[in-house]
């Protein structure tokens, strides 16, 4: 087994300060790696807490209080800690400079800065839950969240501010390095389909955030200095806030898929040794999502009040972005198309991923629907559906990505077997879990409810099951990756034998990623030409 | 709410089984979407499975005419769902003329009905079959939802407007009611049930309590209580203006506008008068906002709407 | 009506002239140009133009920032990527308005007259 | 920042320069964006009380508003003397029209303090305090909500901005700029955006329907 003796970015500094001030963007990743993965433990916790409480119809475990805690803080951390950075900040900010060619991110600094924002951002909401959490669920709807709710709404909408501060600073960054520091012969449409997703979601997050940090301020000025903008009492709208809410909130889901989205494509290439099927096509639809995502947030709003004629145009445009959506899976399935296919774990994850991302897809076109809306909305069929979206495709991509980045990032190979294991365990429990969700969700079982009729029991009996293979899915990855630490096979600076510039250098890579600036000659993952 | 273990809700209302006809047709796509993907993904993982040390397949790039036919193609699936989506929509959201009113209120964590004929009930509605009931909606504090799966309808109640739900029972039978829209601590208490009875029981359930006449009645009273007719009569040189027959009337505001008056307009000019002002009229009238309840709000509102004929006897 | 007039004159001649000259006399007429223009922004709000206040106070401000924009942030010489970049802001905003919109005034029927 | 040789990750001094004005203008991106939730809001607001709005506007003294535009207009132009002074290395004449912008920033949150004062004395400031006998109560304190959220957020923009500027002047003194001038040509783009806001904010809260 040969040592790894070389220098490499790990091993270029030792002590906690050449961490915490560390400017190298492969470091960065690892400490985004590691909070990233205590915030996804701690929302899972309490998700497997909801799904205990809801194993019974009567609501016993906890009060209605803590329950209505719970699962806001299962939402509020999942999504503001865990599902907007994981794939960026980890995968993203490891990745990306490597992929294009540069020695690191435009702005080194900067980036190291978006860590502490998002560290800030965390205690701001331990904070927050140390002094009794907030209750009134991850979208702190109005007038409840403004003058009604009496839980510490104040510290909580302060740590969302302040986290959407790391989210703009990652986004500015890789915007600015994707666009001025790509090597030669790098042009923008030899760029891997993984950077082109990360430049759609950097859009959003640069274009979007602000929009949701001044809405949380004017909720926090309201209960502090009775700034009464979303009061009715005052003859405030109480429609106001959901459409400042929801005009970040849906391009924020697309944050979360557009980077697994250029996952998928890096796995789909390298397992099945084919460049990817219309790749221009795949390109600009990335763009396409980015830019639609944001004309559509109002289709949450179908029964709020709004108009009618405007439930309309939100349902026509809904359905245009489902479409971009759909070109990727077909554009997949057409690279898988006569490749070569070998069932690596990551490529299981891939798979796993087509298969939820296409429920979660088509479920989506229900709820573009609006007479089915209508039925449907704030039921746990909508649970169910953004369930498959954020869990069946982000975290399955997120995964696949790790497990195929593992070499480059640590030079050791996670233990095979294992990784197919915990793979099917994830994909067996994720179905279990949410599959009866959708069938609960059309009978009419509301959403946020501690307690329910007693019909609905038999089918929560079965997602709380799935809930808890789906737990101990997770948790598996955990063990064999940090096992493979210590006792993992030596990958040399190219397992997979794959195309693109992070694998032309070692793994681990050299802090200074490349010696001088490559030279970039052919296509992005140009396989097979060894026939021509 | 009778089997112990449902798979699908009863359809209990007249638009049920367009909803559910169109949900099939959704759960059809899927299911042929999926399968065809699922399949296409197993067949080629198997079929183009990597022998060891093959040479990399010859690469393809792209093909135009194949990306335009999955674009198009679902687009104009997507469309047709569309359209037949809106259609049904707008059916949910326009109720019919004729449809008998009810009055419900939202207050946190629970319901209040007021039926036009006085009676009045808590977290409870009952329902003729067969007769199109539309249910004027308003919360005393937060945003409420009042949803009835069985009649696959619901809508989101906002405080300081009137929002509208409508159905037409069209099976007798118990059905749920739910707060859809986050509420607070007990957003999960805030349930009751619908109860769809035959026109005759409903008739004797309605003026089976006695004691509480009609809504209007009440109406009438509190409008002397509060002394409106004071300034609201018929002469032309009273104060203020004739209400007779004002219910959803064109009225021709001071700065020129014409708004409709219906039961929003009323509600904001009995708690902001100067908000909107008649024309001809000046702004003397006094806020009542703080003294009048919502539950007073509408039967006031009632009372107006009673003011059909030339009044009589208003003293 | 004239003073408005004679100010806009005064600054379409001054804005023909700026190129070639060094760029302190350009930021100097730039300057000057933003002072009247906020001069004439607030002797129109006086006029009463009915519907056209609005549009008129909201052309002038955007005509001023356009040549903060260009003059003053050196937008006029930097590279297409900047000024997509700075339109996609003020684009965002528009589109945000625009749909924002399409719900208010759809939302209660206003009977105009 | 860094010396007039570019930084390791860079390949040219110029790719430097260019990425960080790109940075710059990205994050002007996200500043509209941070106020557009309000603008949104004001026109919503605006669209169903145009008489509150009318009446909330009549309060503001336009006199204070316009010279506060004035003001800031010349901030404007003393900075970008400063951003050429910089570009020429001349150090006295940063210095000068350093502290030129800092005394006009500080002329502006006066004259707002002075408005703010005047708003707290008539009981103008949202809350339980808010007394005003006019008939349009509630919606007035709708505009004044969004006056003090526009122009409170608008005064904190400023306050940064001077920040920047007295740390550019401590920099400016040890010659830092002679060479590479960018950090002064960013707080200037800052600068120039913090008065494009206050071009937008004074027509719509102090102007519109000063005619009727």
């Amino acid at each position: 087994m040969t040592r790894l003796q070389r220098k490499h970015y790990i091993n270029n500094g030792y002590g906690a300060l050449s961490w915490f001030l560390t400017l190298d963007h492969k470091r960065i990743a690892l400490l985004y790696l590691i909070t990233a993965t205590l915030f996804f433990a701690l929302g899972g916790a309490f998700a497997i807490a909801i799904r205990l409480e809801l194993l019974t119809p009567a609501g016993d475990m906890v009060q209605s209080e803590t329950y209505n805690k719970m699962f806001t803080m299962h939402g509020i951390i999942m999504v503001f800690f865990f599902l907007i950075p994981a794939i960026p900040a980890v995968l993203g900010n490891f990745l990306l400079p490597i992929m294009i060619g540069a020695r690191d991110m435009a702005f080194p600094k900067l980036n190291l800065a978006s860590w502490y924002i998002y560290m800030l951002g965390g205690l701001f909401t331990f904070v927050a839950m140390a002094l009794g959490g907030v209750d009134t669920g991850w979208t702190f709807y109005t007038p409840y969240s403004s003058t009604y709710a009496n839980s510490q709404v104040i510290i909580t909408a302060l740590g969302v501010f302040i986290t959407g501060f790391s989210s703009i600073l990652t986004g500015l960054n890789f915007l600015v390095t994707i666009h001025t520091m790509r090597a030669p012969g790098m042009s923008w449409f030899r760029l891997p389909l993984f950077v082109w997703a990360h430049y759609a979601a950097s859009l959003i997050m640069v274009l979007g955030t602000p929009v949701v940090s001044i809405t949380i301020i004017l909720v926090a000025l309201e209960r502090l200095f009775h700034l009464g903008i979303f009061d009715p009492a005052l003859g405030g709208d109480p429609i106001l806030f959901q459409h400042l809410f929801w005009f970040y909130s849906h391009p924020a889901v697309y944050i979360m898929i557009l980077p697994a989205m250029g996952v998928m494509s890096e796995l789909i290439a390298t397992f099945s040794r084919k460049r990817i099927f219309g790749y221009s096509f795949v390109a600009s639809s990335s763009l396409a999502i980015a830019v639609l995502g944001f004309l559509v947030w109002g289709h949450h709003m179908f029964v709020s009040g709004q108009s009618m004629y405007a439930g309309l145009v939100f349902s026509i445009l809904s359905f245009l972005v489902a479409i971009p959506s759909a070109i990727k899976v077909f554009n997949w399935l057409a690279t898988l198309f006569r490749g070569s296919i070998s069932l690596q774990t990551p490529m299981i994850y891939a798979f796993g991923f087509i298969g939820l991302f296409t429920i979660g897809g088509l479920t989506g076109l229900f709820l573009a629907c609006l007479a089915v809306d209508v039925h449907v909305h704030d039921t746990y069929f909508i649970v169910a559906h953004f369930h498959y979206i954020m869990v069946g495709g982000v975290i399955m991509a997120y995964l696949g990505g790790i497990h195929y980045w593992w070499p480059k990032i640590t030079g050791r190979m996670y233990p095979e077997w294992w990784g197919k294991f915990s793979a099917v365990v994830i994909f067996i429990g994720f179905n279990l879990t949410f599959l009866p969700q959708f069938v609960v969700g059309y009978l009419g079982m509301p959403r946020r409810y501690h307690f329910y009729p007693e019909e609905f029991q038999i089918l929560n009996v079965l997602s709380t099951a799935g809930a808890s293979i789906l737990g101990i899915g997770y948790m598996i990855p955990l063990f064999y990756l940090v096992w493979s630490l210590r006792y993992g096979k030596v990958a040399g600076p190219n397992p997979w034998n794959a195309k693109g510039l992070e694998w032309t250098i070692p793994s681990p890579p050299p802090t200074e990623n490349f010696d001088g600036t490559p030279e970039v000659t052919e296509e992005a993952y140009n396989y097979g030409t060894n026939h021509a | 709410m009778n089997s112990k273990f449902p798979l699908f809700p009863e359809a209990a209302s007249s638009f049920a089984h367009h909803v559910d006809t169109l949900y099939f047709f959704l759960i059809a796509l899927s299911v042929f979407f999926s399968v065809l993907i699922f399949g296409l993904v197993l067949f080629f993982a198997f079929r183009y499975k990597r022998k060891p040390n093959a040479e990399d397949p010859k690469p393809m790039l792209g093909d135009l005419r194949l990306e335009l036919t999955w674009s198009i193609i679902p687009l104009l699936i997507t469309m047709v769902i569309f359209v037949w989506g809106g259609l049904l929509y707008y059916h949910q959201l326009t109720p019919p003329a004729n449809a008998q009113e009810i009055f419900g209120i939202g207050k946190q964590w629970m319901w209040k009905f007021y039926h036009p004929e006085g009676r009045n009930e808590i977290n409870e509605l009952h329902v003729p079959v067969g007769r199109p009931t539309k249910v004027i909606l308003t919360s005393e504090d937060v945003l409420h939802d009042l949803f009835i799966p069985a009649f696959r309808t619901k809508m989101d109640v906002l405080p300081g407007r009137y929002t509208q739900i409508w159905f037409t029972p069209t099976k007798t039978g118990t059905y749920h009611l739910f707060c859809a829209e986050y509420c607070g601590t007990k957003h999960a208490d805030m349930k009751g049930t619908v109860t769809v009875m035959s026109p005759l029981e409903y008739q004797g359930w309605l003026n089976g309590e006695l004691g509480q006449d009609r809504m209007d009645k009440t109406g009438k009273e509190l409008f002397k209580q509060f002394a409106c007719q004071t300034c609201h009569q018929d002469q032309s040189l009273s104060r203020g203006p004739s209400l007779t027959g004002v219910y959803d009337s064109m009225v021709l505001l001071n700065n020129g506008k014409t708004v409709k008056a219906d039961a929003d307009y009323l509600r904001e000019s009995i708690l902001k008068p100067k908000a909107k002002i008649v024309q001809g009229y000046d702004a003397i009238m006094p806020t009542y906002k703080g003294q009048i309840s919502e539950e007073q709000l509408i039967q006031i509102i009632e009372y107006i709407k009673s003011l059909k004929e030339p009044q009589k006897e208003v003293n | 009506m004239d003073f408005p007039i004679s100010i806009t004159l005064f600054i379409g001649t001054t804005l023909m002239s700026t190129d070639h000259e060094s760029p302190l006399k350009l930021y100097a007429t730039i300057f000057g140009v933003l002072l009247g223009l906020t001069g004439l922004t607030v002797a129109v709000a006086y006029l009463d133009l009915g519907p056209l206040n609005t549009l008129v106070a909201l052309g002038i401000a955007s005509t001023k920032a356009i040549l903060v924009m260009f003059y003053f942030m050196h937008l006029k010489g930097s590279d297409k990527t900047i000024q997509v970049f700075a339109s996609a802001g003020f684009a965002w905003l528009a589109l945000f308005v625009v749909i924002f919109l399409a719900d208010i005034y759809t939302r209660t029927p206003i009977h105009l007259p | 920042m860094s010396t007039h040789t570019h930084a390791h990750q860079f390949d040219t001094p110029q790719q430097q320069h260019q990425a960080t004005r790109l940075g710059m203008w990205a994050f002007l991106i996200t500043e509209v964006m941070l106020f557009s939730g309000m603008f949104v809001a004001y026109i919503l607001y605006r669209t169903w009380y145009p008489e509150a709005f009318i009446e909330g506007s009549s309060h503001l003294d336009v006199m204070l508003g316009t010279i506060n535009t004035l003001v800031l207009i010349s901030s404007s132009f003393t900075m970008v003397l400063a951003v050429h002074a910089a570009a020429e290395g001349k150090k006295q004449a940063i210095q000068k029209n350093l502290v030129l912008t800092l005394v006009l920033g500080l002329v502006f949150l006066g004259i707002k303090a002075v408005e703010y004062s005047h708003k707290f004395h008539d009981h103008l400031v949202p809350g339980p305090n808010f007394a005003h006998e006019g008939i349009h109560g509630g919606h007035l304190q709708l505009f004044y909500s969004l006056y003090f959220a526009m122009t409170g957020t608008h005064a904190f923009h400023m306050i940064i901005g001077m920040g920047l500027l007295v740390y550019l002047f401590i920099r400016a003194g040890k010659g830092a700029f002679n060479k590479d001038h960018t950090a002064v040509e960013l707080v200037g783009l800052y600068w120039h955006f913090v008065d494009l806001v206050w071009i937008f904010l004074f027509p719509l809260l102090y102007l519109l329907g000063r005619h009727l």
